[in-house]
């Protein structure tokens, strides 16, 4: 079984050696075949390890590989939990990821950097992999940096656009942020624990509930410990997971080429957030202040950012802004205590979400590059198969019945609705409005690309035409999982033992315990849908999306002119950019263009002339003029600094 | 007998001139060169002193390696000036800056 | 008293050639003036009872580093006028920086002179006594891994000086002993076949060659 | 006749040392004869001479402290272990200078004789008992890296280096000679064993003694080039043909940790609290200074020149602790720099490679660097992230080992302000990253060399990665180089 789990991780890692490396001597045709064969081989292994541990009932292994390091009395494995959420993890992450790696070779046909973008998506999935397969705190961390290397290392893909640089360092200084946040959670286990491992550390942790420490700056406060340690583990997903109000780098990138957007900013690295709160979910629950904090701030995610899909007119940015609203309600979830029911939405999302921007990817392809949705339209007759598909994706996504997403997101609002910690009411109305502006900003897409007048050139029409092959296998398979994998799973993960023991739920938040005896069927789940709120918001989403996109497409722009105000705040992103642009980007860029760019003196004069924040770089350039390159200011220097040595420590003793 | 103390004195007197004339010398490199002679005679009158007053040789066999080192440096030295002078054409102190920050 | 004339005067000839060297204009004339240097120099180590050391100073640094100096003086050929620029300019803070590091040294030599073992009782050394002989036995026997190491010191300057500077100028003309005595019969004489009859042709090519 | 015996049986430890001195000798003789063209030889001659030494030195590894020549040489666990790793360094430095000479057409038996003395220097310096074979060994080793800046005499950089580096390294030795004579003056002695026993006996601490210390200290910060005596550093990386700055930054480095631990460790070892002091001040200034100019260097050589500063306030914060686990953190720090300085000069050979002439070793020559050898480019990155201290590779764990023991010291301001240095540091070491990964190349001829030196430059870099995971494996020996810590445990 390790052995099974171990090539599950390394195939990847193989892949991405031998595309990066060899890229050259392999050519364009090797780099993707090693790569595919690789992925689906860990893909295979995978499904295997999760048959066992799921279906068959195997125990949960938690294996140390080796020992990599002793410092003092802490010691830092290297080993493997494979146990029923890690297991689905798993499957999810390398399914995608097959999935991702073979709608690139259509992709990224004509792309020079072809064989690098293989090594790195496969790097990618390696990454990916032993984060969530980790036992140790440790071994988190790594995989949690590495998958956002990987990250800036594809957002900034093409590195010849401005754009995508910004938007990668912008992904890069949230991120900091976050993971700040991550590490000082860490930190405070390790304080606290002395340990990094995961079974030491949830054994521990309801010993430490009584435990308080006084922070800093919060005016000699008592701290919960393990509040403030879920709190920066909290911070740290806020900033993998793109939660509000560090969700600002999503959005910009989408930069990157479509298949990144789908396999990484959408599927499966986002969502590491989520699962890493699962994971600590012993410790999550001992701590209601951290779980009120996930319900308020998921619930703001979920509506807001839902919101702001109406205004984008590029069509992976609406996608995007999906991403963060369903990220929004997986965390709502967890801070539900629906851990179950957040993973369900997770792995069900990450098909659907897949789906929608490979689909939206293969339209950009047809459109020869064109993301702009005021030149789409009336794809529908070009495109049969990425037409349908999208509608399969575009259904699951506002939770039509019998797809995929509504049983997750249906139990998801309903587990909400059950729980009893403070915030939770508010957040169930948060995500009860965004069912309907997902509905809304779903079909406004849909319509937009798929309906209506054919707004694009003649030249882009005579050129129309569905994808290749290597675009829509993948997208069929993600559309039968995205039909299929509510439906299947939905008794087990949410009131089953799908995941044994591997999620920990106080008996007191046990919202999904509470929900269970009324639990009837998959089919009964969708036939009492049709008397509940959730259904008929979306019904009413699409409707209304139907009558101002597709019945009166003149009116989205009245409405727009009539409420101004209101739709220049959406344009603007709640003006979030503006403000980290402002204050603390405007800091950070400061400091870190300086840092980054300091070889060019343009920059440095610009911030010596304009700079009023400090800067390293700035100092950097003072001190080296020391350095003058004389002979004999070095001498001085030398005797300077004998002179002073000598007057410190010998001429005091006289 | 004079005391020990004055031959220290002197020795630190040359030492110094020796360290001055060479962050003092902006022009030519072989004065430097001949200041750091200068500073090895310092030391050497330091080892000489203290081995007459110590009465051990040990002070002497020093000096007798720091003469030997310091002739071999005196070469490498005026060997490395001899290549500086015939790639820059000078062995101004002040020209030789093209490395610097 | 004759003994601490000589010091003081050996001293303060040896302090005032120091300050020649690291300020007089011409090269030429530091240099001589640091032969001035050892030669004091050479003289306070008599009065200090290290004779060979004395005449080694005299012999090695006098009689070749110096005069090695004095070559690569004359032969870069430096231009002397504008070689003291600046000196004037910082002589001030580098005078103080020299006379605080000079003040630092006495005060602690000041303060710790008593500490000095042995000090007072100089063991005078009779005539015959052989300072030479006392460093050479000491040389060859305790000292001797640091014998070899500076004999590959040596080596090591003489590799460098030769390897940078010398180069071999195109142009020169030399002997080549080796080459010379290796010469054989063939190298040094053609021997041309001359038909005896007078063939035009043949004359003709010849003249051409 | 049993005298004769005796000496020789007396020199047996030194067999390494006289060895290579002979070879050194012998190999001279034979380029003097080889044709031009073939100065391959030499060095392949020069590499079997250290390999040979190399077995040498593991052959008569000592268990126990030996000495020989009246005390003149030891030979110990760590003197032995660091002789290991600087003729490992020095044999693979050797593939890069003769590939990087042999391309440039200047080629010349005397480089490869040079570096055999240098390395011999190294050796005595690491072995030495007394300051007088230590300042031999420091003269051998600095003479001949004098000579090898300069000998490429086209190159005016390299001609102004040499004469910096000669200017000053003669007052630095010349300050260090000065100290050496005050403590021979206070203590009569100039072994180390003698000069510890005599200040240990001693009734109350002589001046002179600490005045010698001050000066002796000063010496050896120069050679490891720590501020403020680390100005030759920059100007020396820079002007030095690219293989010559390698071996001047690594090699000596692990010499310039024998020499300290000999000097200041054995010898004053009475002195500690003094040195630790001047060291505590020197480690700063150089994690200060090292850091924030690294930052604003275009050249890639000053920019590792500025980095090596760092490492050293790292590596003198491991001394400063005084225990022996610090000195072996210490000893860990800069073996594991030596390997790291000597794949990042690497890379810089070959990297930023200009068709044959002179060295591209700009920063922005190192763009897109992903695009013209992956390879080399993952490589470079996992020595830059080694060298900033990232986690997994061997650089972490160095700096790890360091700070831990500075912590268990109760120094954790040190340790602190020594990380807040290094995220500084990070930096510059990211912006390389930066620059082979997200930017286009400048040009794009496809990066060509040699087959040996890829192989030995892809061994050092997977090197670090494989300490980086397997990090006791060189702790372990550098514990073993101080007994006390064993004993302690």
């Amino acid at each position: 079984m390790i052995q099974v789990t171990l090539w599950a991780v390394l195939a990847p890692l193989i892949g991405a050696v031998i595309a990066g490396i060899g890229g050259r001597a392999i050519g364009r045709v090797g780099a993707h075949r090693v790569t595919i064969v690789l992925v689906a081989i860990s893909t295979i292994l995978s499904i295997i390890a999760w048959y066992r541990i799921v279906v068959a009932g195997h125990p949960p292994i938690d294996h140390t590989l080796y020992l990599w390091g002793v410092v003092g009395d802490l010691e830092i494995p290297i080993g493997f939990l494979i146990d029923e959420l890690s297991v689905t993890m798993m499957v999810i992450v390398t399914s995608v990821s097959l999935m991702v790696h073979i709608y690139t070779i259509g992709y990224m046909k004509d792309d020079p950097g072809y064989q690098r973008f293989f090594s790195y998506i496969s790097l990618f999935t390696f990454a990916m992999l032993t984060l969530v397969m980790s036992n140790n705190f440790i071994q988190l961390f790594f995989g949690w940096e590495a998958v956002g290397v990987v990250s800036y290392l594809l957002i900034g893909f093409w590195f010849d656009r401005e754009s995508a640089i910004r938007a990668n360092l912008k992904a890069f200084l949230v991120n900091r942020v976050g993971d700040f946040g991550f590490l000082l959670g860490i930190a405070c286990l390790l304080a606290f624990t002395g340990s990094l491992r995961y079974d030491e550390v949830f054994a521990m942790a309801p010993a430490l509930q009584g435990q308080t420490i006084s922070l800093p700056l919060t005016g000699g406060a008592e701290w919960s410990v393990l509040t403030v340690a879920c709190l920066c583990l909290f911070i740290g997903a806020m900033g993998k997971s793109a939660q509000f109000p560090l969700h600002v780098w999503l959005p910009d990138s989408m930069e990157g080429p479509t298949p990144i957007s789908a396999l990484i900013h959408a599927a499966t690295m986002v969502t590491a957030g989520i699962f890493m709160v699962a994971r600590m979910s012993p410790l999550f629950e001992l701590s209601e202040t951290a779980l009120s904090t996930m319900l308020i701030i998921g619930a703001i995610t979920a509506l807001f950012m839902g919101l702001l899909g109406l205004v984008q007119h590029d069509i992976k940015r609406v996608v995007a802004y999906s991403t963060l609203s369903q990220l929004g309600y997986m965390t709502t979830g967890l801070g539900a205590s629906a851990y179950a029911a957040s993973i369900f939405h997770l792995g069900t999302h990450a098909f659907f979400k897949a789906l929608l921007f490979l689909g939206a990817g293969s339209v950009i392809i047809a459109m020869h590059h064109e993301q702009d949705m005021r030149r789409m339209g009336g794809l529908k007759r070009y495109m049969p198969i990425t037409w349908i598909t999208a509608l399969i994706g575009t259904l699951a996504l506002i939770g039509t019945p019998g797809f995929a997403g509504f049983f997750s997101k249906e139990s998801l609002i309903e587990a909400v609705h059950h729980s009893q910690l403070p915030g939770s009411t508010f957040a169930w109305v948060c995500i009860l409005a965004g069912v309907f502006v997902t509905a809304l900003y779903s079909f406004r897409m849909y319509f937009l690309v798929f309906h209506g007048k054919e707004r694009m050139d003649e030249h882009t029409r005579s050129h129309l035409r569905e994808s290749p092959a290597v675009v829509t296998i993948p997208l069929i398979f993600l559309a039968i999982a995205s039909l299929l994998a509510g439906g299947l799973f939905a008794e087990s993960i949410l009131y089953g033992t799908f995941f044994g023991q591997s999620m920990m739920v106080m008996p007191e938040h046990d919202v999904l315990g509470e929900m269970a005896p009324a639990w009837g069927g998959a089919g009964a789940m969708m036939l009492h849908s049709f008397v509940t709120a959730p259904f008929w918001l979306a019904v009413l989403g699409v409707v209304v999306a139907w009558y101002l996109w597709l019945h009166r497409p003149d009116l989205p722009a009245r409405i727009a002119a009539r409420f101004s105000s209101l739709h220049n705040l959406l344009i603007h992103k709640y003006h979030f950019d503006d403000l980290y642009e402002n204050i603390l980007t405007a800091l950070g860029r400061r400091i870190g263009s300086g840092l980054w760019r300091v070889g060019d003196m343009r920059l440095i004069d610009g911030l010596l002339v304009n700079g009023s924040a400090f800067s390293v770089g700035r100092l950097a350039k003072v001190i080296r003029k020391i350095q003058s390159g004389f002979l004999y200011h070095y001498a001085f220097a030398m005797i300077i600094g004998l002179v002073l040595l000598v007057s410190f420590f010998v001429i005091v003793r006289l | 007998m004079i005391p020990l103390s004055h031959f220290l004195i002197l020795g630190a007197i040359l030492f110094c001139l020796s360290v001055a004339g060479i962050f003092l010398n902006r022009k030519n490199v072989i004065i430097l060169l001949m200041s750091i002679e200068l500073m090895l005679l310092s030391v050497n009158l330091n080892f000489v002193a203290f081995s007459r007053f110590l009465d051990d040789m040990t002070g002497q066999i020093f000096v007798f390696f720091i003469l030997t080192v310091a002739a071999a440096e005196a070469a490498i030295g005026l060997a490395i000036l001899i290549v500086l002078f015939r790639s820059r054409r000078t062995i101004n102190v002040a020209d030789i800056d093209q490395a610097r920050g | 008293m004759f003994i601490s004339f000589v010091f003081y005067t050996l001293a303060a000839v040896l302090v005032a050639s120091a300050i020649m060297v690291i300020s007089a204009r011409n090269p030429v004339h530091c240099a001589l003036f640091l032969v001035m240097a050892f030669f004091s120099s050479a003289g306070i180590w008599l009065l200090l009872e290290a004779e060979f050391l004395a005449i080694v100073l005299v012999l090695v640094y006098v009689g070749a580093v110096m005069v090695l100096f004095l070559f690569v003086v004359m032969m870069l050929d430096i231009n002397l006028a504008p070689l003291r620029e600046g000196f004037a300019r910082y002589l001030p803070i580098g005078a103080l920086v020299a006379a605080v590091v000079v003040i630092e040294i006495v005060l602690v030599i000041g303060a710790s002179d008593i500490d000095l073992p042995a000090v007072g009782d100089i063991v005078y050394r009779d005539a015959d006594y052989s300072n030479t002989k006392e460093l050479g036995t000491l040389l060859y026997t305790v000292h001797l891994y640091a014998f070899e190491l500076a004999a590959a010191i040596l080596l090591v300057a003489i590799v460098a000086a030769i390897a940078l500077t010398m180069r071999r100028r195109s142009g020169t003309k030399s002997q080549d002993p080796s080459r010379q005595v290796a010469v054989k019969r063939e190298d040094r004489i053609r021997i041309v076949s001359m038909p005896s009859s007078s063939d035009p042709e043949h004359e003709s090519s010849e003249r051409r060659r | 006749m049993n005298a004769v015996h005796s000496l020789w049986l007396s020199s047996l430890p030194a067999l390494a040392e006289f060895f290579l001195l002979a070879a050194g000798c012998t190999i001279l003789v034979i380029d003097a004869f080889l044709d031009k063209g073939r100065e391959a030889i030499t060095c392949r001659l020069s590499q079997l001479a250290l390999v040979v030494t190399l077995a040498l030195v593991v052959a008569l590894f000592p268990d126990a402290r030996i000495t020989a020549f009246d005390g003149s040489f030891v030979s110990d666990v760590m003197g032995g272990l660091l002789k290991i790793f600087i003729l490992l360094i020095v044999i693979v430095g050797l593939f890069y200078l003769q590939a990087y000479l042999d391309e440039r057409g200047q080629a010349r038996g005397e480089y490869f004789v040079l570096v055999l003395f240098g390395s011999l220097g190294m050796l005595v310096m690491v072995s030495a008992g007394s300051f007088l074979t230590l300042y031999l060994g420091l003269e051998l080793l600095s003479l001949s890296l004098y000579a090898l800046v300069a000998l490429n005499r086209e190159s005016p950089l390299a001609c102004e280096a040499a004469m910096k580096y000669f200017v000053l390294g003669a007052l630095a030795s010349g300050i260090l000679l000065y100290g050496i004579s005050m403590i021979y003056g206070s203590t009569g002695r100039i072994d180390f064993a003698g000069v510890s026993s005599a200040i240990g006996d001693a009734s109350s601490l002589s001046l002179i003694t600490l005045l010698g210390l001050v000066f002796v200290v000063v010496g050896i910060a120069f050679k490891f080039g720590a501020v403020p005596f680390h100005m030759w550093v920059p100007d020396v990386y820079e002007g030095a043909p690219a293989p010559i700055t390698m071996l001047i930054a690594t090699a000596p480095k692990i010499a310039a940790f024998g020499m300290l631990i000999r000097a200041l460790g054995e010898g004053l070892e009475f002195l500690f609290i003094d040195w630790m002091q001047m060291l505590t001040f020197l480690a700063i200034a150089s994690l200060a200074i090292g850091n924030v100019v690294a930052i604003a260097q275009t050249n890639m050589k000053r920019m590792l020149a500025y980095s090596a500063i760092a490492h050293v306030g790292f590596i003198f914060i491991g001394l400063l602790t005084g225990t022996p686990g610090g000195k072996a953190a210490s000893m860990f720090y800069v073996i594991s720099y030596a390997l790291m300085a000597l794949g990042a000069f690497g890379m810089v050979i070959w990297l930023g490679r200009k068709d044959g002439v002179g060295e591209a070793d700009r920063i922005d020559d190192l763009k897109g660097i992903i695009e013209r050898n992956p390879w080399f480019a993952l490589m470079m990155l996992f020595l830059m992230l080694s060298m900033a201290g990232v986690p997994p590779f061997v650089g972490f764990w160095a700096k790890l080992a360091v700070l831990s023991e500075a912590v268990d010291v109760g120094m954790t301001w040190l340790a602190v302000t020594a990380v807040i240095f290094s995220v500084i540091g990070l930096f510059y070491y990211l912006r390389v990253v930066g620059l082979m990964f997200f930017h286009a190349p400048e040009r794009s001829a496809p990066i060509v060399a040699p087959n040996t030196v890829r192989l030995v430059l892809s061994i050092n870099a997977l090197a670090i990665v494989a300490f980086g995971f397997y990090p006791d494996l060189l702790m372990d020996i550098c514990v073993r180089a101080f007994p006390g810590l064993m004993a302690g445990q």
